[in-house]
């Protein structure tokens, strides 16, 4: 039985990808060469009154040098006490966690349709080693464009992207983008808030794109983050749940049960 | 030990180094299996967390045949957690694991609600005597019988449990609480009510302890928000005989060994044979776990 | 407003800043001054911290002829929390300040033990209904309840606390707890047990508003581990009609204003014309505060 | 009514005076100003599963510089959390509070007795504007020379020095360099843990030296720090009890129930 793979690592660079995020740059040579897309980490925080460990994904390693990064927002303590690391400080690793993405054959087009901060988890899969299939696609949504990673980070990849408030691209919702993207050889992959997905499982229905293809990493809180509490159940087809840390955080979306995915 | 509900049943946690253990209490199990609660089942609060999992477990059938097989090679006793919402319910489940081979005891988890009486066997003396003793009956396995903290008089529950042929008591299982999510303006959990563990529940915990070990001759097996070796220090300072870790190993699975290897520094320092010697009160009778 | 015990008499902090309050609840209050219990009387615990101070106050006389007068002047509604011994003392205590100027109102702190009855008034409905009609018959002045939470049924001590007459309760006062100094090996405090205030029992305050809300029609005071404005959000969506800061004011003494700030800033992003309407379960009757 | 003197310093320079101490030179014009000897702040700590605010003495002020010094030792989440704030990193101070020692005539000699980390309020009072009587002895007690802060922090005072196992000065407690020190022009400055307190009343006693000549800096868990939570009681001389963070922290030793003050 291996022991836990808890994993000082330290910080090597902080930036701001976009004004509404922070990338961490750490540095943890056996972490790097771990760390597959679409797996997490739960990342030690030590801020005041929290508790728990913070899942956060992959949003692209680097074996070579030994380093991994994060994309996030600062929503609550413990993203603010992430976000306030400076370089030469530690973070504690719990991981890799979880199922990652599953690569699509080469003859495949992968659509990634990712909502805000969603995007962190395809950063490493359109370039690099991770590149999935032949040919990769970006659906970007955000609420306007101060969240919109910028398509340089994303190069190798077509990117189309959408706001709510029209600031950048398509004015509305990401969702709009997909009957065009959606062709025979595609593979998807989403990420984002539930609703996103919601709607994202409503269009592969109703365009007749069958959920085996979709891939979905999900999110929701966790507790442990490898099995044990059993808190961060989602809804199973075809009854009970399954556990987002350790049957997910990747799974194709057919697994899933969409109608009492709604109001989680 | 690991208190129940935060090691599964002892499969799921590959990262967790089981060697360090001096026991295994395992998730909740039920005559039937059970899907549990639906989502968000957990939310976090200053220094806690609120569950309501709603015992989703696998029934006793597949625990007793495809668990139990297993913990036998394990060189740890594993202590089955059980519910019920009936005597009877309680009363099957003991029965369906007396005797089997990897199975070294039962803990009682009296926190359920009673389907009959309309509240929970755990904050009735008269309901609690009942459920414990219609176990004892059942089994020959050492019986753990785990306290719920919402009570009024916990000292008269632990009692009323002793006099009905308890081997031991653990204490305490969560605290009922409550937490709202105001951007969304609705219970954080699906459940609405949740129960409390973690550091935040620490002085709740152990004060439940200094007054239940002062008050029954059984051994008490201290839990609650407990993280640190000094943490474990404290419950055995107000009269536990051993403790269980819950939250704490979701948020370091190291630490099971780091309490442990604390404790037996501090006994070293202080030059303590035994550390079943360190209870700031006298116990009502001398014991030996 | 301000909760008992963290903001003295009003005079003590020259720190705080009055002007944000709502009104302020006074440090409890008995018929005799009291010099409170030996040191150490506080200890810090996980995101909260254990008190026994033991009521130390110069007595309702000395309150009555020396602070009330003040009081008078200020532009803030004054809540003296009264406590005692036996059903003679809390008539006694709310007699001797009833109609007085300055007071605004009396907060009855149940969680004292009953000499006569060996238990704390609070933690049982029919000492707690006496003791809230004879002080009823005994002032014409707002009379609220405070609950003591260490019970297993807040809601029928509630029920019978409203039918005795309480104009309002206020949930909830402290959770009995302990810490151990495991160096000096020994509790903590001098008084072995304290009372758990602060963060970690935010959930727990939390869930007793959200029950006794909706079982009793007069309006319910949240207090418990507020610290901010979404924490005091919260209480006002389980039902509370307004809340107390407790220990809050001692980490941050400009809390007041900025829990106050940040309501009213939530109800302007949420085009809320009245706070008393948020709760998100119908309260059993409409009440206006 | 004065409103809460919240202030938001900057730490200057973090340094280690002795193996054992943090100095932390914070930046607050004034507070610098305000600050007397003998007086503390609550400084903000946001270390998780903490709550409250710490108090600490003022080691020293420099006003013209708007420089504060604070040495402390890290016993805790709270130190080790200030004890780890870097150079242009925020710290939060409430106060001043509380009343600092009174200060001798010119004619008088100040004795300082210290035991660990205590040394830390008589700092800014053997020097500079603050500087207390004629002439300044410091009796500087320790449980080794790890702990003993350097002499020439001390300048302008003379230093007697006693460590616990002999590594410097006299080998025992610093208590046995009274006798030799308590002249009749003496007024006795003391902090230190409760036992060493203790022992110098004891001395006093002995020495017939008056406890209305003895001025302690009191330290004791605070909750509040301002006189509203009552949790800083000690014992008062005559019954009841003082608050040390407003009768204090530094009163004259005779306002004290030794007695009673045994044990805590
Ligand atoms: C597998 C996984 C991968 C993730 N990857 C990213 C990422 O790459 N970038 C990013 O910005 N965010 C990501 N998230 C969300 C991120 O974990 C939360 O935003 C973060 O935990 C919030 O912590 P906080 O203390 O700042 O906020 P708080 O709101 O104070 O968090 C309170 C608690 O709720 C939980 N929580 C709150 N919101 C979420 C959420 N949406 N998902 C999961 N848990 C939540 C936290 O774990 C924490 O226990 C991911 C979540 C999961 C489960
Ligand atoms: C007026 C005053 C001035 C002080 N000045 C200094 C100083 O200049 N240098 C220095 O090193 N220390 C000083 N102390 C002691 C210092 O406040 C404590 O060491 C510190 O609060 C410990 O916090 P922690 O989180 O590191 O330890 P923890 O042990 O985790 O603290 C837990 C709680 O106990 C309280 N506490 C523990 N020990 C003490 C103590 N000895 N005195 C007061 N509160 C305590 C803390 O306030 C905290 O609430 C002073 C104390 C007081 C009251
Ligand atoms: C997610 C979770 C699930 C739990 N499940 C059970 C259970 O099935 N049976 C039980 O008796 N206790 C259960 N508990 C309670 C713990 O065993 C323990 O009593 C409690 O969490 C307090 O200890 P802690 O603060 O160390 O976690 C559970 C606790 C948590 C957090
Ligand atoms: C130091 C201290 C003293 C208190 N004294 C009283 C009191 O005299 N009467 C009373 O009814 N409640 C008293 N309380 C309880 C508070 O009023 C409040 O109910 C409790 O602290 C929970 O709220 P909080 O978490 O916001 O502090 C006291 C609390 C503290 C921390
Ligand atoms: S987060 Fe604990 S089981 Fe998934
Ligand atoms: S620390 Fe609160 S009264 Fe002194």
């Amino acid at each position: 039985m291996t022991v836990a793979t808890l994993r000082r690592a330290t910080v090597l660079e902080r930036s701001a990808p976009m004004r509404t995020a922070v990338e961490l740059v750490l540095h943890e040579p056996e972490a790097a060469v771990a760390a597959k897309p679409g797996q997490f980490f739960q990342l030690g925080v030590d801020a005041q009154h929290t508790l728990l460990r913070r899942p956060y994904s992959i949003a692209w390693a680097n074996p070579d040098l030994g380093r991994i990064g994060f994309i996030f927002s600062v929503v609550g303590a413990g993203s603010a006490w992430l976000g306030a690391r400076e370089a030469g400080q530690p973070v504690e690793l719990l991981g890799p966690l979880g199922n990652g993405f599953a690569t699509p054959g080469p003859d495949r087009t992968a659509v990634c349709i990712a909502g805000g901060l969603g995007i962190a988890a395809f950063v490493g899969l359109v370039k690099g080693r991770d590149r999935l299939g032949r040919r990769t696609v970006v659906l970007l949504g955000a609420r306007s464009s101060d969240w919109l990673l910028p398509a340089d980070r994303l190069r190798g990849a077509e990117v189309r992207v959408a706001t709510d408030d029209g600031s950048a691209g398509h004015t509305g919702r990401v969702t709009a983008l997909l009957p065009r993207a959606l062709h025979d050889d595609v593979e998807l992959f989403m990420c984002g808030p539930n609703e996103m997905l919601l709607a994202v499982v409503r269009s592969c229905r109703e365009l007749g794109f069958p959920l085996e293809r979709v891939q979905v990493a999900l999110e929701t809180p966790m507790g442990c983050g490898i099995g044990t509490c059993l808190g961060c159940a989602l809804p199973a087809r075809g009854g009970g749940y399954l556990l987002a840390c350790q049957d997910g955080p990747c799974v194709t979306a057919d697994r899933l049960d969409w109608d009492r995915m709604d109001g989680i | 030990m690991v208190a129940s509900g935060t090691f599964g049943y002892g499969f799921d946690a590959p990262q967790v180094d089981r060697s360090a253990l001096g026991a295994m209490v395992t998730k909740g199990t039920t005559r039937a299996a059970r899907t549990g609660n639906p989502p968000v089942r957990i939310a976090e609060t200053a220094s806690g967390m609120l569950n309501a999992i709603g015992l989703q477990n696998p029934g006793v059938d597949y625990v007793a045949q495809t668990y139990a097989p297993q913990w036998v090679e394990w060189d740890l006793p594993v202590i089955v957690n059980i519910a019920g919402e009936s005597i009877e319910d309680y009363v099957e489940v003991a029965r369906r694991l007396d005797g089997r081979p990897g199975v070294a005891g039962i803990e009682l988890n009296i926190s359920c609600p009673n389907v009959e009486a309309g509240l929970q066997f755990g904050v009735d003396a008269r309901l609690a005597a009942q459920v414990t003793e219609a176990v004892r009956a059942a089994t020959e396995m050492p019986l753990m019988v785990k306290l719920t903290p919402n009570v009024t008089d916990l000292v008269g529950i632990a009692r009323a449990i002793e006099a009905a042929g308890a081997d031991s008591i653990s204490a305490v299982n969560t605290y009922l609480g409550m937490s709202i999510d105001v951007a969304r303006r609705r219970p954080a959990l699906a459940n609405g009510l949740g129960g409390l563990s973690g550091p935040a529940i620490k002085p709740l915990a152990l004060r439940a302890v200094w007054e239940v070990a002062s008050a029954v001759e059984i051994p008490i097996v201290g839990v609650g928000g407990i993280f640190t070796a000094e943490d474990a220090l404290e419950f055995l300072l107000a009269g536990a005989a051993a403790v269980q870790l819950g939250t704490v190993n979701y948020v370091r699975p190291d630490a099971a060994r780091l309490v442990r290897d604390g404790i037996v520094a501090f006994a070293a320092d202080s030059g303590l044979p035994d550390l079943g010697d360190i209870a700031l009160r006298p116990r009502r009778k001398a014991v030996h776990v």
